[in-house]
């Protein structure tokens, strides 16, 4: 049968480590675009808005990943709609990633004083305009840390798409384990290839961090 | 089959949640007041599992360790994977609410004869602990979310008997749609409750 | 010409705590009103409803004859032009440098061009005595310089009466006279001003009328020596002996 | 869930001339992958062949044991030769082909173990996929104090028996030896059958024509002895008698 | 009797600042000692050296005849429960109530049973005029009465030297008041005080001797009285002529 020499099981989890960063950008961005209006949705004056968007908050937060992967995937299509596995793992990815992503931007815009909105306001800005040109500018600068924080737990999200079938690094150890029966060393690096990818990210977060809170001094 | 699904959910919950805060509250301790190396090595513990994915945690584990002649049973090795994985998230949350204890809270216990560990124990964990809680809630519940995971080594939690009914009677919608269910009501509970248990039994002295 | 603010039996609740209730006031065009009273007694609330921050129970308030209509955002837009206000805490934003502070709100409401914008600004900053700063951060100035700032960027909507809800108590007390210096200023080129402040010499000073607010209420309201002279209600001597301490 | 479908199945495969056929990628010497991560085996040269004579160019889909069969009935594949054994509560579902290759299940353990037949497995732990033939044919002849472990798929059944997690497996012959050749440290051997369970080609349910097809290419395959040869390829040894 | 506070030669300091110079200092049982001295002069820092909440580099400190010895944690602990200190924030624990903060340390140290405990609680709230404050929790108190509960706190351990700092500059002034009556009747009762205070009056009336610290020594010290009206060294005489304004 087939020998896989160390550098086989290295080089093809870093090839299957693509699907994974890819993933997490699929994930990243549409997360970030679909919690954008979220949010929004959120701060709009409308209550029922407002009801429905933390509605769908809770429900991605109160549910596992894996569910809603397995429901994007089969549940989906027995209601008659197609879904690969990459529009299925985009799918419960961005809807997972967007349930948090908004809640972590809504805190950053909540941590903006209320008098900028009614500073804003007695100057005649309509809503938009508040919100564009007053508060997201000054609720971005503290959201960037948070978010690359959370892009950690986005690529450690993709891991999950491997149970419906998607080969990215996690699936791809599990099938090299079976061929090659060495587990502890596959998952090991496949561990360590997830570290090299999350932890670079997670110290970026810390110093952008520790450089916001020394400029809010 | 469901009934016992979500049993063996709380259960591991149950067991990794204070094992895991025990650990983290150890680390924490270690983290800030230990010697240099116990700082490395809890250090390097926390970056290590707060940036790997829990599922390859737990392969590792159940696969990868009998390698090493460690060898668990299923249930064994998803609740040791759920410990350590809550207990490096446990430790952070923990160690930044005993950073924002004053200084004063601990010269005042040490001026009245308390030795360190009472002062730890006694003086800045309780605060500590209640300050941080409501993150230590959702992190509880995030892990009781990713125990989901350990049905894929056979531990028969709540995700593993829905997949287990889907594979005998092919119902996949129905089963998921009942387990995601289920999975919303416990984490609302499980929420509720711990919020009312903390404040009861944890902080006070 | 008639009152520029008419303000007609005014209710206004925070849940159970009745804040407002009933007061009654007219302000004419270039008058300078300084508000006193008790904390509690209503008196951000009052300055709050007349720039529409804040709804009302039941009343009215006309500006410029004009009745508020909170279901109009064109309406309160147009409002907001008519009703400046500057704040206890400046509320400056942090992510501008002082000259777009003032500059944003004339470009986006009013459409001025940059061109336009930045020659008024400069023309306000100098005359609330900070020409240099024009491309400073606000947090790099002191308080008081941040409200000058403050009362330039209102002054930049050129709007028809200016409210101003204690806007030196945040101040170290050095820098609360460049402050009311500008205030006077604008006082003598005949900008209607409402003004709540402790500052009472102050208030004696320039103030055409003085309203003492009690409970809610326009309690009493006079000529600022006569009121201190002859308070007419114990409630009003009662704070006036207080301030004495 | 029962589907009714605007078309059928083979319209589908001719008009867009590309069959998705789902296969195992954790089932050696099925279907498993080569250090390039390439599926190869005897399901998978089974795909090729008919989807050659389809006159349609194979897609081929991983799937594992228990999500195969979901697989089909989702239609996130045309039909699905990933070795399917052939039981009742299937074909309420699905609909199957006549048999293209043999498969025997049985249970396998360390020589030291003591497994003279299902009795002997009371009291020991036995590692199984779940929502495999295995897994069914197991659970109906396992005492009640067996401890049986059910795997997402064939891949962790068998890391867990060769990892030591439990004292046997129950898994097809094939896969069996290929992992006990690969672990001459485990001393496992085979110990009895479980069932001689040949595989079959599953197609969703109601696909008469697609199903007829195959049957006539499986059965073609047969009489001129491609399928022999692919098991004396695959497996080294004869396909035996096939039921059609 | 040996004095039960012995100081000698004490030197310490913070990196490069020098902050104690050698300072000599006898403190006998039952005295009343206040410190005064400018910001900075190093009040603070000899206090927190007593009962070891600081190290120092050079010197010695005696209390009850043993000297204090930082890498022994049982003969800190031992020190501790000699001298007892009460701090210009509080620091009550915000998770306990008012009886717990009490019993807490004696419960821990002194292995007392919880009915000990309680009842000394009690006695100890009842001396400083806060008896029904017994179950509530420390942020429900004004400042006052969450520094009284310090001093019963303090008391509790039974401590032979109280070390006092600045514990009524955190305050509200309507507030000192409550706590220097509770400190000047400990002084009756013949508890050994060392208080570093800016309440000079107080201290002239309380203190049987007043040392006037100046750049990390002990510069002058005598009667409070004498001191005042016979200053020796012009740095004292400059001191006190600041308090005046
Ligand atoms: N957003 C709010 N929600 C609930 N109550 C409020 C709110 N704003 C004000 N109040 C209450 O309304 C009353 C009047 O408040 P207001 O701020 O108008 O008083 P004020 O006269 O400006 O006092 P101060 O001199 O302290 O500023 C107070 O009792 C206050 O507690
Ligand atoms: N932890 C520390 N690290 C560095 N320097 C310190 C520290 N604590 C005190 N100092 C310095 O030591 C000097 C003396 O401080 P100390 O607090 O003893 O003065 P003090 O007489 O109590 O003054 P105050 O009246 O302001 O409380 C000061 O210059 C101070 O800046
Ligand atoms: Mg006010
Ligand atoms: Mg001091």
């Amino acid at each position: 049968m087939v020998e896989f020499t160390l550098w086989d099981i290295l080089r093809n989890l870093l090839l299957a480590a693509r699907w994974t960063v890819g993933l997490s950008l699929i994930a990243f961005i549409g997360g970030g675009f679909v919690g954008f209006a979220l949010l929004i949705a959120r701060l709009t004056p409308s209550r029922s808005a407002r009801r429905l968007v933390s509605l769908y908050v809770q429900l991605f937060q109160g549910t596992p990943l894996l569910i809603q992967l397995f429901l994007a995937y089969f549940g989906l299509a027995l209601l008659g709609i197609q879904t690969s596995p990459w529009t299925a793992a985009a799918l419960a990815l961005t809807a997972y990633t967007s349930a948090f992503l908004s809640e972590i931007w809504f805190g950053c815009v909540a941590s903006v004083p209320r008098g900028q909105w009614e500073a804003a306001r007695s100057l005649a800005l309509n809503f938009w305009e508040q919100l564009r040109h007053v508060i997201l500018p000054q609720a971005l600068t503290i959201a960037v840390p948070p978010t690359v924080g959370f892009l950690v737990q986005v690529i450690k999200g993709t891991a999950l798409a491997s149970v419906i079938g998607f080969v990215e690094l996690t699936k791809a150890g599990g099938m090299i384990t079976n061929a090659t029966f060495r587990p502890f060393t596959v998952y090991a690096l496949v561990a360590l290839i997830y570290f090299a990818l999350c932890y670079p990210i997670s110290l970026t977060a810390r110093a952008l961090e520790r450089t916001l809170h020394a400029a809010h001094r | 089959m469901l009934a016992k699904g979500v049993a063996w959910t709380l259960g591991l919950t149950a067991i990794s949640a204070t094992a895991g805060i025990a650990l983290g509250v150890g680390c924490a301790w270690a983290r800030i007041h230990g010697p240099v190396w116990m700082k490395a090595v809890t250090g390097a513990y926390v970056e290590l599992f707060r940036n790997t994915p829990f599922i390859v945690q737990l392969f590792f584990i159940f696969f990868g360790l009998p390698a090493m002649g460690f060898r668990l049973s299923p249930e064994a090795a998803s609740i040791l994977a759920m410990v350590v994985n809550l207990g490096a998230y446990a430790t952070e949350i923990i160690r930044a609410g005993i950073e924002a204890t004053p200084r004063g809270q601990v010269e005042a216990a040490l001026s009245l004869a308390l030795s360190r560990m009472q002062t730890f124990f006694h003086v800045v964990l309780p605060p500590a602990l209640r300050k941080v809680w409501p993150a230590l809630v959702s992190q509880i519940i995030i892990v009781m979310l990713g125990s989901s995971v350990c049905g894929q080594i056979s531990t028969e939690e709540l995700s593993f008997a829905a997949n287990l009914i889907q594979s005998r009677n092919f119902r996949a919608f129905e089963a998921f749609i009942v387990a995601a269910l289920i999975y919303l009501a416990l984490s609302i509970a499980l929420r509720r409750l711990l919020n009312w248990l903390g404040p009861r039994f944890l902080f006070g002295d | 010409m008639p009152p520029i603010v008419e303000i007609a039996a005014l209710y206004k609740s925070f849940g159970e705590t009745q804040v407002l209730r009933g007061g009654d006031l007219n302000v004419n065009q270039g008058e300078v009103i300084a508000i006193i009273g008790k904390s509690g007694s209503g008196k951000s609330t009052l300055l709050r409803c007349i720039n529409g921050l804040e709804r009302f129970d039941s009343g009215a308030i006309l500006v410029n004859n004009k009745q508020i209509d909170h279901d109009s955002a064109a309406a309160m837009r147009e409002l907001r032009q008519q009703v400046g206000m500057i704040f206890q805490s400046f509320n400056l934003f942090p992510h501008l440098t002082v000259g777009r502070n003032i500059m944003l709100a004339p470009k986006l409401v009013k459409k001025r061009t940059t061109e336009q914008g930045e020659e008024q600004a400069r023309t306000l900053l100098s005359r609330v005595g900070l020409e240099e700063k024009y491309d400073a951060m606000p947090d790099r100035l002191s308080g008081g310089q941040q409200q000058r700032v403050a009362i330039a960027r209102a002054l930049a909507m050129e709007p028809a009466v200016l409210l101003c809800d204690e806007i030196t108590s945040a101040l170290d007390p050095e820098l609360v006279g460049e402050v009311l210096r500008v205030v006077e200023s604008l006082a003598k080129d005949g900008m209607t001003l409402m003004m709540v402040t402790h500052e009472i010499g102050f208030a004696r000073k320039v103030a055409d009328r003085m309203i003492f607010m009690h409970q809610g209420k326009v309690h009493e309201m006079g000529p600022p020596d006569e009121l201190f002279a002859n308070p007419r209600t114990p409630e009003l001597r009662q704070f006036l002996s207080s301030l004495h301490n | 869930a029962s589907e009714v479908f605007g078309q059928t199945a083979l319209d589908g495969i001719v008009r867009s001339k590309a069959v998705r056929i789902a296969i195992p990628t954790d089932f050696p010497p099925y279907g498993f992958v080569g250090s390039d991560m390439q599926p190869q085996g005897l399901d998978i040269d089974m795909a090729r062949l008919i989807a050659g004579k389809l006159g349609a160019t194979p897609e081929l889909i991983p799937v594992t044991t228990a999500n195969r069969i979901p697989y089909l009935q989702t239609k996130k594949a045309d039909l699905v030769i990933s070795t399917l054994g052939k039981n009742p509560d299937r074909e309420k579902v699905i609909d199957f082909t006549v048999a293209y290759s043999p498969f025997f299940i049985g249970v396998f353990a360390p020589k030291a173990t003591e497994l003279k037949g299902p009795e002997a497995l009371a009291g020991k732990s036995i590692a199984v996929t779940r929502g495999s033939v295995d897994d069914a044919e197991l659970t109906k002849v396992a005492p009640p104090t067996a401890e049986v472990r059910r795997f997402e798929d064939n891949n962790a059944t068998i890391s867990a028996f060769v990892a030591g997690q439990t004292q046997a497996v129950a898994t097809s012959a094939q896969v069996a030896a290929a992992m006990i050749t690969k672990n001459p440290q485990l001393g496992a051997e085979y110990k009895f059958l479980l069932k001689d369970s040949p595989n079959f080609i599953g197609v969703g349910k109601s696909e008469d024509a697609l199903r007829a097809k195959l049957n006539e290419i499986i059965l073609a395959a047969k009489a001129d002895g491609t399928l022999e040869a692919l098991s004396r390829k695959w497996l080294g040894r004869s396909t035996g008698d096939l039921p059609e």
